[in-house]
């Protein structure tokens, strides 16, 4: 356990990221929509403030407490996963499991997703958290398996040996394209953002966020970024090198690879339309999950013989 | 502080398991469960087991979100607007389970534990490890093939639709006659398009 | 803490499974009971392991196969219970007592 | 100044536009000033501060306008726009009773009060049996969950029958559940009804209803009667319909920058030939992923109107080759489609009756696709329909 400062430092970072990509986000759509541009910096506190003076939405024999506590869980389990990122030398509590303990948090989302969309009451609702729950198991497994081809290069489980284990080497990413890949399109499934936001998406009139408004709106779609900026955070020290790199210290290199991975999802959700569920599971098992056991295996190889 | 944890705890961890058979919504019933499960971790995880609890609470998180799944399909009255006793032999039941806690209970205090051996320093997770890589090994492996046979059996118990079904008699048919189609190949090409 | 706090815990947790396998009429209620008891040895295993035998991580073996044993169960409950579904249209154990040997 | 007055100040509100039969040209001018003033669509009553009815003189829609005004939560405000003159001046009273903050507060007492009452009692409006009724519509219309009637009748607390069970592609025999889509909801065809029959998300039943339009005006046609250059009206109807179409398959810059398009070809600015435009259509016509995800979806044989043959994603192309037709074309304007109008009414004609057919057996992101890969245009279909009525007019097919 470190100092309180770490805590605070790494929580508030986690919030401006989250911000940031949000107002990136909304930055893109007013370019695409041709709206004034110099409004998007502000857009995430207008809508904040809108949604913490609205009323909390109460539909006829709705399950209100699963709803709330799916929408609190959500940022919380966001916040929960940031204690394992490392920052600078030390992550908040760094976990001798970092890796599962990170895994299992992502996985809350699950739950959260789930028990708003059935809590609100309405078909689109649960169409939406079953959808979500479609895409996990297509996205978990792979994710799972890239994890492992993590922790097997690295020879650990603590995030912070994992990223020691790519100084002076080559990064993860390129040692372990497709793991880095699943990993990739993982945190945009989890955080439903982007192509895999099916879950809360326009055809279901935002799904299993439906019925939400008020505080529990404010806490589910900031949870959402919260969870993407922490996946994005979670990349540096797994795939990216950690805080390695020349000239600047290691922690603006943290900050500006963080940045740079999640401007990438940021851009990638709007570059890219959504894509279906039924779809994407078939290429999930079929593609993605072979894919990521062949790199377990190879990296496995590739370690026994010494060459990583 | 650890103490309190525990108390706080695994008291709220039977409490939550109670709940489960108290509730008549599925979905609360089923996350009652899970609530257990996460608070039944936590002393797993003062125990010094990281390793363990973690893996706990990831597993039981993903298994009862595909267990409400289930739920909603078999049961009837799945949200509990309908409050319905679904139980048989209820005295019976809880005048067991009662006995067997006492009992329990009861034998866990009055047994002389025989008292730890020596702590080692290494960390648990990486003895476990090469536990199971090493001496342990025939377990895990027997699990694999536990796992995979229940997968196997699993499918074939619950799918209506098999290879016949979906390429024809002969096997031949392509794309597969799935109800929906799925990501990879099997698009109808031809002259419909354009 | 004590050993016998957390045997008392795991009885505890054993006990509720156990009441829920006996008195529940839905196949799917009954596995949440064995669940919950199985849970019960997940705990004890590990107070086992902390309290008498730290020296060897047999306990914790106890704990994956325990664990196992959830998945299987799990998986192989809902897979007879969509069979009988299908054929029967009962998701209750006294509607497929006959099933019994 | 308390906190609530300054927080009351910051929001950007967000709007959601129930839209009568035969109001487009009112839903385009909200379109357009909602963009101007940088104000976002909401896409349910629960996230919304602005109810925007527009058309009618508000008895067709009273009852789900009705459900939907129950839904909103306050902060909230509502405005019923006739005409786009005034649409400027109502938005900006709207916003400022959304930041008066006595008023709010007198409506949200009253509004927590009703909720009290409604939840408190379980009195609902969900238990309606008979789906064929209007007023059966919870959540204004926008999808009600009443669960069908049950062989047993069981007494149950609130009223609310147990969901019915039908025979399903699975064999499992599932809850079923009705739902009904419009007509108040986000990019659906104005005017069409389609009533669902769902097991978890496949369509087990479907029927389309074109609900009665009450004054035959159709805006594309008269948009087309109107302009100089008829070929740009089309193109501006295709990239209508394309903007739906890639908001309900959900790539939602490329809807915007398709309404952006939209609005420039009606407003006959020049700057249709902008790379932005140029650069959307090759994006989106290049888009692998789009492809990928929608193509095979509600193909239609030869024995459909030509301009609905293919599946969602060829239909979609065409509308693309369109607005692509008309930008290139703006020099050398070839004669416009004289049978336009005609075609668009039969098309949609052909869709109210094939949709069911169609519907049955897709998952619901699919049959949503596929009615928005339609788009019928109810409108022209009920004003050619009238005018056909009328020996006067020859402009029928």
């Amino acid at each position: 356990m470190t100092s309180p400062w770490n805590a605070l430092i790494a929580v508030s970072l986690l919030g401006g990221f989250s911000y940031a990509a949000a107002s990136a986000s909304v930055l893109l759509r007013h370019r695409a929509s041709g709206a004034r541009l110099a409004a998007a910096w502000s857009a995430p506190t207008r809508e904040g403030a809108r949604l913490l003076v609205a009323q909390r939405s109460v539909v006829v024999g709705s399950d209100r407490a699963l709803a709330r506590i799916g929408s609190a869980l959500l940022p919380l389990a966001a916040i929960m996963a940031v204690l394992v990122v490392p920052l600078g030398a030390h992550a908040i509590s760094d976990l001798s499991v970092g890796v599962v303990w990170f895994n299992a948090m992502e996985v809350l989302a699950w739950a959260a997703v789930w028990m708003v969309g059935w809590g609100s009451n309405a078909p689109w609702g649960v169409i939406g958290a079953n959808r979500f729950l479609a895409q996990g198991l297509s996205y978990e497994l792979p994710h799972m398996f890239a994890l492992i081809t993590v922790a097997v290069g690295a020879n650990s489980l603590q995030v912070n040996q994992i990223a020691a284990a790519q100084h002076g080497q080559l990064w993860f990413a390129l040692t372990m394209p497709a793991a880095f890949i699943v990993y990739l399109i993982s945190i945009m499934g989890f955080s439903f953002w982007g192509p895999f936001d099916q879950s809360v998406g326009r055809d279901i009139v935002g799904g299993a966020a439906s019925q939400l408004s008020g505080v529990d709106r404010l806490a589910f779609c900031g949870g959402r970024y919260l969870l993407l900026t922490v996946g994005s955070a979670m990349a540096v020290p797994f795939f990216l090198g950690g805080e390695a790199g020349p000239l600047l210290p290691g922690w603006a290199w943290l900050l500006i690879k963080t940045a740079a991975v999640l401007a990438v999802l940021v851009w990638v959700g709007h570059r890219m339309p959504p894509i279906r569920m039924e779809r994407f599971a078939e290429i999930s098992w079929m593609v993605l999950l072979p894919a990521t056991i062949v790199q377990a295996l190879a990296v496995s190889i590739f370690v026994l013989v010494g060459w990583m | 502080m650890d103490a309190i944890a525990f108390g706080v705890c695994s008291v709220g961890s039977i409490a939550a398991g109670i709940t489960v058979f108290r509730v008549a919504s599925m979905a609360r019933a089923t996350f009652a469960l899970l609530a257990s499960f996460v608070l039944a971790a936590v002393p797993i995880l003062l125990l010094g087991l990281t390793y363990l609890g973690v893996l706990v609470i990831l597993m039981m998180v993903m298994e009862m979100m595909i267990m409400v799944v289930f739920m909603l399909m078999y049961m009837m009255n799945p949200a509990g607007l309908m409050p319905m006793k679904m139980v048989h032999n209820n005295r019976v039941s809880t005048i067991v389970a009662a006995v067997v806690f006492v009992v329990l209970a009861v034998g866990a205090t009055v047994t002389p534990w025989p008292h730890g051996g020596r702590r080692s320093n290494a960390d648990p997770t990486k003895a476990l490890g090469l536990d199971v890589m090493g001496p342990h090994m025939l377990v895990m492996v027997i699990i694999g093939l536990v796992l995979f046979a229940t997968m196997v059996s699993a499918i074939v118990l619950a799918s209506a639709r098999g290879r016949y079904d979906r390429y024809g008699d002969d096997l031949r048919v392509r794309p597969p006659q799935d109800p929906v189609q799925g990501g990879l190949g099997g698009r109808r090409r031809g002259g419909l398009q354009r | 803490m004590i050993l016998s706090l957390y045997l008392i815990l795991a009885a505890g947790l054993f006990a509720v499974g156990l009441y829920g396998l006996l008195s529940q009429q839905s196949i799917v209620m009954i596995m949440m009971g064995i669940e919950l008891a199985i849970n019960g040895v997940i705990v004890a295993a590990a107070a086992v392991w902390y309290f008498i035998v730290p020296g060897s991580p047999d306990a914790q073996t106890v704990v994956l196969v325990a664990m196992t044993a959830m998945a299987v169960e799990m998986g192989m409950g809902f897979a007879v219970t969509t069979a009988i579904f299908r054929a029967r249209d009962v998701d209750m154990v006294d509607s497929a007592s006959d099933l019994k040997g | 100044m308390d906190l609530t007055a300054v927080l009351l100040r910051l929001p950007v509100p967000r709007i959601f536009v129930v839209s009568a039969p035969g109001s487009s040209a009112l839903r385009l001018a909200i379109e357009r000033e909602t963009r101007a003033r940088g104000w976002v669509e909401a896409l349910t009553p629960a996230n919304t501060d602005i109810l925007v009815v527009c058309g009618g003189d508000g008895s067709f829609l009273a009852d789900s306008t009705e459900q939907i005004w129950r839904q909103v939560p306050c902060p909230r405000a509502y405005v019923q726009v006739t005409t786009a003159r005034t649409l400027a001046q109502q938005l900006d009273d709207a916003q400022a009773a959304l930041r008066d903050v006595a008023a709010l507060r007198e409506d949200a007492e009253r509004h927590e009060h009703f909720h009290d009452r409604e939840t408190g009692g379980h009195e609902m409006d969900m238990g309606g049996t008979d789906h064929g009724d209007m007023g059966d519509m919870d959540r204004g219309g926008m999808g009600d969950m009443d669960h069908g009637d049950m062989s047993m009748s069981m007494d149950v607390p609130g009223g609310i029958p147990m969901a019915d069970r039908g025979s399903d592609r699975d064999g499992l025999k599932l809850d079923r559940l009705h739902v009904a889509l419009g007509p108040a909801l986000p990019d659906w065809p104005t005017g069409l009804i389609v009533r669902l029959v769902l097991q978890g998300d496949v369509v087990q039943e479907a029927e389309t209803e074109a609900i009665g339009l009450p004054v035959g005006s159709s805006f594309w046609l008269e948009a087309e009667r109107d302009a100089l250059d008829p070929i740009r009206v089309h193109a501006a109807a295709a990239a209508d319909s394309l903007q739906r179409f890639l908001s309900v398959a959900g790539w939602r810059s490329a809807a915007m920058t398709g309404r952006l398009l939209r609005d420039e070809l009606l407003a006959s600015a020049p700057s249709t030939a902008h790379p932005r435009f140029v650069r959307w259509m090759r994006t989106v016509r290049r888009s692998h992923t789009l492809r990928w995800s929608i193509s095979g979806l509600g193909e239609l044989g030869p024995d459909a109107p030509v301009g609905l043959r293919g599946d969602a994603y060829s239909r979609s192309m065409r509308w693309l080759d369109e607005i692509a037709a008309a930008i290139k074309a703006r020099d050398a304007d070839g004669p416009a489609d004289a049978t336009w109008g005609s075609q668009r009414a039969e098309g949609a004609r052909a869709v109210v009756r094939m949709l069911p057919s169609l519907l049955i057996g897709q998952e619901f992101a699919g049959g949503r696709l596929i009615v928005a890969s339609f788009d019928p245009d109810l409108e022209t279909l009920h004003e050619l329909d009238a005018s056909a009525r009328m020996p006067a007019d020859g402009s029928g097919s």
